[in-house]
């Protein structure tokens, strides 16, 4: 394995391993909750925050429980077990202690945890044998390119007149054929920065 | 074996901790108390917060329609909260137009009871539930029209005299979709374990279902009561009833209700048909024009060419024209089709009784 | 018990009126990352399929006996579990497609339709009921897969299920190899249902 | 009974109890023909390395002939395959990796026994676009470095990628920065393996 300086993981993931441009995932919420700005932001801090601390938790278990004992192959389990149970307390006490932190991020959570983006960073981690602070770099990296790809999309589609396109390809599909162009803008971030 | 029972150990270790870690939160964290829920000022329950109200409401069994259960996709479930809600979610906003952020209008899906709360919702949506049902008689009463008697088994429906349930029309061989249509409830509201129900045959989805592929004993669905046609207790002036075809329903309803009630007030019922065939129920009319106080049954016949018929004859605004009298006192409650309410409706506004006065149901 | 016309509806949802992919817009993450060759979106969907029904079947058996406020947990247990078994058949009989699918076997956990139907369907229907209804959400997935693939896979490659059909000379389109194609496969698709939607409505407000 | 404090607790621990000792079961079972099926990948592709490919690709065949021609040898830290003919070292196969395009390649080069020809490559792991760049993993690519005579490159430049004049390797249309990636983590690795063991 080359080693990769944290710093230029958290660019790679940004631009040329951005999760919704080259890897699709995250694409459920990323379709739904895109229509205004403040939503998409929103939105999109949740899910980096959630990222990186869930990310970071896999990270301890998976090495310092499932590598021990040889239980590997049961990582998608222990993950998302552990990103549903983060997300459903996180929820909880957000409600009670942060009311107003509640109300413009919380209420996110639910959509969180049946978000691919969140599980699929942990499952990059381990198949590129990241360190820790690799680890670090590539969630906080990857949350912000999420971010960065949603609050676009917010902005693009809420410039967008409805009227002047074709009656079947208002809503989702148009907002496909948009993210499709973005990728393709986005390849050409390829060769910039390397990721592993 | 070895192997598998460490795996086991260790896995089930992760999993109890985390769902310790939820439940004593959920304990303590997510435990906000008890508080109260105060309905359309009146009712109040003491219910357990920390749920969303859509939630609540459904534990004290009044059921808030809703498609998407709690999703905040569909925009059914709203409400009015009008204190303890808390401020208007991001989730909600897209789904609520500008006069209902207005007034308070929430979704009930998303709004969450954590301290006392005050809501008003639509006071029918209290009775309103879901019964399963079997049919208990059918009655073919004319060869279009069907009486269908529901049994609720050890369930109690209770609806105001007028009022009409939803019926569900499942899929069947030649039908893909499940529908409900609305039919008014004929028995009278003391029959709580039951409901009677007319029901004409069309072709549609439902009137299909009723008479080509109900029997004695099947299984059925209906839900309800709802509406707002039903009798009301107002200054005890002689009342007007007319209706034609299925529409006697919900009149039968009332009449029955009048006569359990041993209520004091002069009733007269128009009943419109084309021929002595289309005439239905009429032992029972009799049985009630002799218990009831002053009561009189005025069957008009548009089609009938027979000479033996010595009622009245032609529409039944010309037998309304004939047997109301101007700036009487009346009551008007009517039953029918769209263009026979509107024809009646100004009968009778030309007998100088008030429009706020005269009650209808148009189907 | 079951009847055949509710069966029939099941499965009518499943694949065209509710189609999970172009109507209900979810799980579409793999949909769009797997689809380069037919194969791969064959065996995804199959998978997903066999995950999605086995789900529903247990979360619908163990509804009533789940607290509420792990039923969170439990449910994630559950398709994860389904998903190891794909995952380690995958990997023990067709080792080759394991590798090709890579992580996006793990990814099929969160893919929203599991959840959606579990949540949506399983959550308060019988057992054997939501076993059909996942493999019916499952077809209609396999089948948009397939549809998207089968573009893809001969514009880009020229060859159906790996066999060559368009002559070698042939220029391959790029584009259609590469990712961001799916996102114009799905959305012209997606236009086309739109539009036959959009027909049958306008017909039936003439009716009327 | 669903609100007392234990029950959820309980009720976790008994789904996990009879899921995870379905999947312990099932991975208890297929433990070894996975591993068998990741061993004889490597097996394979060790083997086209050096060209020796036995002519069906039975796994049990391959790894009958990975047994008898191949041995596992480290030179100066880094582990390379020996191809043994007649009892004696007839080639080698180094390991050498580098970044593509998308994500690191990792692949084998095979040399000759007197470190003067290359004889072959295979790539391990890859994630090159498909159809493009990935095309480095097809044959009409990789039969390209079948005997190329390396002794005497200048500079270190053992592969030359066309269309640089003196080109011994076809680069793949459309996939230049790919082409380039494979033949610069050639040149490099080799130049590093040849300085720290001192075979030449």
């Amino acid at each position: 394995m080359i080693e990769v300086n944290p710093i230029i993981i958290i660019f790679a993931a940004i631009f040329t391993s951005n999760m919704i441009f080259s890897n699709f995932l995250g694409m459920c919420s990323f379709i739904a909750v895109s229509k205004e700005i403040p939503t998409a932001i929103g939105l999109g801090i949740s899910v980096t925050m959630v990222m990186t601390v869930t990310t970071i938790l896999n990270y301890i278990i998976y090495w310092t429980v499932l590598v021990r004992f040889n239980l590997e192959y049961l990582m998608f389990i222990i993950f998302i077990l552990i990103i549903a149970a983060f997300v459903q307390l996180l929820e909880m006490v957000l409600e009670r202690y942060l009311p107003t932190l509640y109300y413009s991020l919380g209420i996110f959570l639910p959509l969180i945890t049946v978000n691919c983006a969140i599980l699929g960073i942990s499952l990059f981690m381990v198949t590129r044998q990241y360190n820790f602070m690799q680890t670090l770099g590539y969630a906080v990296g990857s949350g912000i390119g999420w971010l960065l790809a949603i609050t676009a999309m917010a902005g693009i589609r809420s410039r967008l007149n409805e009227k002047s396109i074709p009656e079947g390809l208002r809503g989702t599909p148009i907002t496909l054929i948009i993210t499709g162009i973005m990728a393709l803008a986005f390849v050409g971030f390829s060769g910039m920065v390397q990721i592993q | 074996m070895n192997t598998i029972l460490t795996t086991i150990f260790i896995v089930t270790c992760i999993t109890a901790i985390l769902a310790t870690l939820l439940t004593i939160s959920n304990k303590t964290i997510g435990n906000y108390g008890e508080v109260t829920l105060t309905i359309n000022d009146d009712k109040e329950y003491i219910v357990q917060g920390g749920n969303t109200l859509l939630d609540t409401l459904r534990a004290e069994s009044i059921f808030i329609p809703s498609a998407c259960g709690g999703k905040g996709s569909c925009g059914y479930c709203k409400a009015r909260v009008l204190e303890g809600g808390g401020p208007v979610l991001a989730t909600e906003k897209p789904l609520l137009s500008k006069e209902e952020l207005d007034s308070n209008v929430r979704l009930t899906c998303q709004c969450k009871v954590k301290q006392n709360i005050k809501i008003e919702i639509p006071e029918e949506l209290f009775n309103v539930k879901e019964y399963a049902v079997y049919i208990e008689k059918i009655e073919q009463l004319t060869s279009t029209i069907k009486l269908l008697r529901f049994n609720f088994g050890d369930e109690e429906i209770s609806f105001k005299p007028g009022q009409y349930v939803q019926l569900k029309a499942p899929a069947y061989e030649g039908n893909e979709e499940e529908v409900y249509r609305a039919y008014s409830i004929a028995s009278s509201v003391n029959d709580t374990h039951a409901v009677e129900l007319l029901i004409g045959y069309t072709g549609g989805i439902a009137t299909t279902y009723v008479h080509h592929h109900l029997r004695e004993g099947d299984q059925a669905h209906v839900n309800g009561p709802y509406g707002d046609f039903y009798y009301h207790e107002d200054d005890g002036g002689p009342i007007i009833l007319a209706g034609a075809g299925t529409g006697m329903a919900p009149i039968m309803s009332i009449l029955q209700y009048m006569a359990d009630n041993d209520i004091k007030r002069k009733a007269i019922f128009f009943f419109g048909a084309r021929t002595v065939d289309d005439l239905f129920l009429l032992d029972k009319l009799k049985m009630l024009e002799e218990k009831l106080y002053d009561f009189k049954f005025i069957p008009t016949l548009s089609r009938e060419e027979s000479q033996e018929w010595k009622g009245e004859k032609g529409r039944v605004t010309i037998a309304i024209d004939k047997y109301v009298e101007k700036g009487g006192n009346y009551t008007a409650y009517l039953c029918g089709s769209p263009q026979m309410i509107d024809s009646i409706v100004e009968a009778l506004l030309k007998k100088e009784i008030p429009l706020e006065k005269i009650y209808y149901d148009k189907f | 018990m079951i009847k055949k016309s509710e069966v029939k509806k099941i499965f009518k949802k499943g694949i065209y009126t509710e189609n999970p992919v172009f109507v209900q817009v979810i799980g579409i993450c793999s949909a769009l990352a797997v689809t380069n060759l037919m194969m791969n979106s064959l065996i995804m969907g199959i998978a997903l399929s066999f995950v999605t029904a086995f789900s529903c079947l247990t979360v619908s058996l163990l509804k009533s006996y789940t607290p509420k406020h792990i039923r969170m947990m439990v449910q994630v247990l559950i398709i994860s579990s389904f998903v190891i078994i794909v995952d380690i058949y995958l990997k023990a009989y067709m080792p080759n497609m394991s590798k090709s699918l890579g992580p996006y076997v793990g990814l099929i956990i969160t893919n929203c339709i599991i959840m959606g139907r579990a949540e949506g369907f399983a959550q308060a229907n019988p057992p054997i009921l939501s076993f059909l209804d996942g493999i019916a959400s499952g077809l209609g997935y396999t089948l948009v897969l397939l549809m998207i693939s089968s573009i893809r896979e001969i514009l880009g490659f020229g060859t159906v299920f790996g066999f060559q059909i368009l002559p070698e000379t042939i220029t391959k389109w790029t584009l259609m190899v590469m990712p961001p194609s799916a996102f114009f496969i799905l959305a012209c698709i997606m236009w086309v249902t739109n539009n036959r939607r959009l027909k049958l409505e306008r017909k039936g407000v003439e009716k009327r | 009974m669903k609100n007392s404090l234990y029950y959820p607790i309980l009720f976790m621990i008994a789904v996990t109890v009879v899921f995870i000792a379905i999947l312990a079961s099932i991975n208890y079972m297929l433990t070894d023909t996975i591993a068998f099926n990741q061993e004889s990948e490597l097996r394979q592709k060790i083997l086209y390395i050096f060209d020796v490919l036995p002519e069906n690709d039975d796994p049990q065949e391959i790894k009958r002939a990975f047994d008898e021609k191949i041995k596992q040898k480290t030179i100066n830290d880094i582990e390379v395959y020996t191809l043994i003919e007649n009892n004696q070292e007839a080639a080698y196969a180094v390991p050498i990796n580098g970044p593509g395009l998308w994500g690191s390649i990792n692949a084998y080069i095979g040399l000759n026994k007197d470190f003067t020809k290359i004889i072959g490559i295979e790539f391990i792991t890859q994630s090159e676009t498909p159809g493009l760049g990935g095309r480095i993993s097809e044959d009409i690519y990789k039969n390209q470095f079948r005997n190329i005579d390396i002794e005497g490159a200048a500079d270190g430049n053992y592969i030359i990628s066309s269309p640089q004049p003196g080109s011994n390797v076809d680069a793949i249309a459309g996939a230049t920065q790919t082409s380039s990636a494979v033949v610069k983590m050639i040149n490099e690795d080799l130049n590093t393996f040849f300085e720290s063991t001192g075979v030449r």
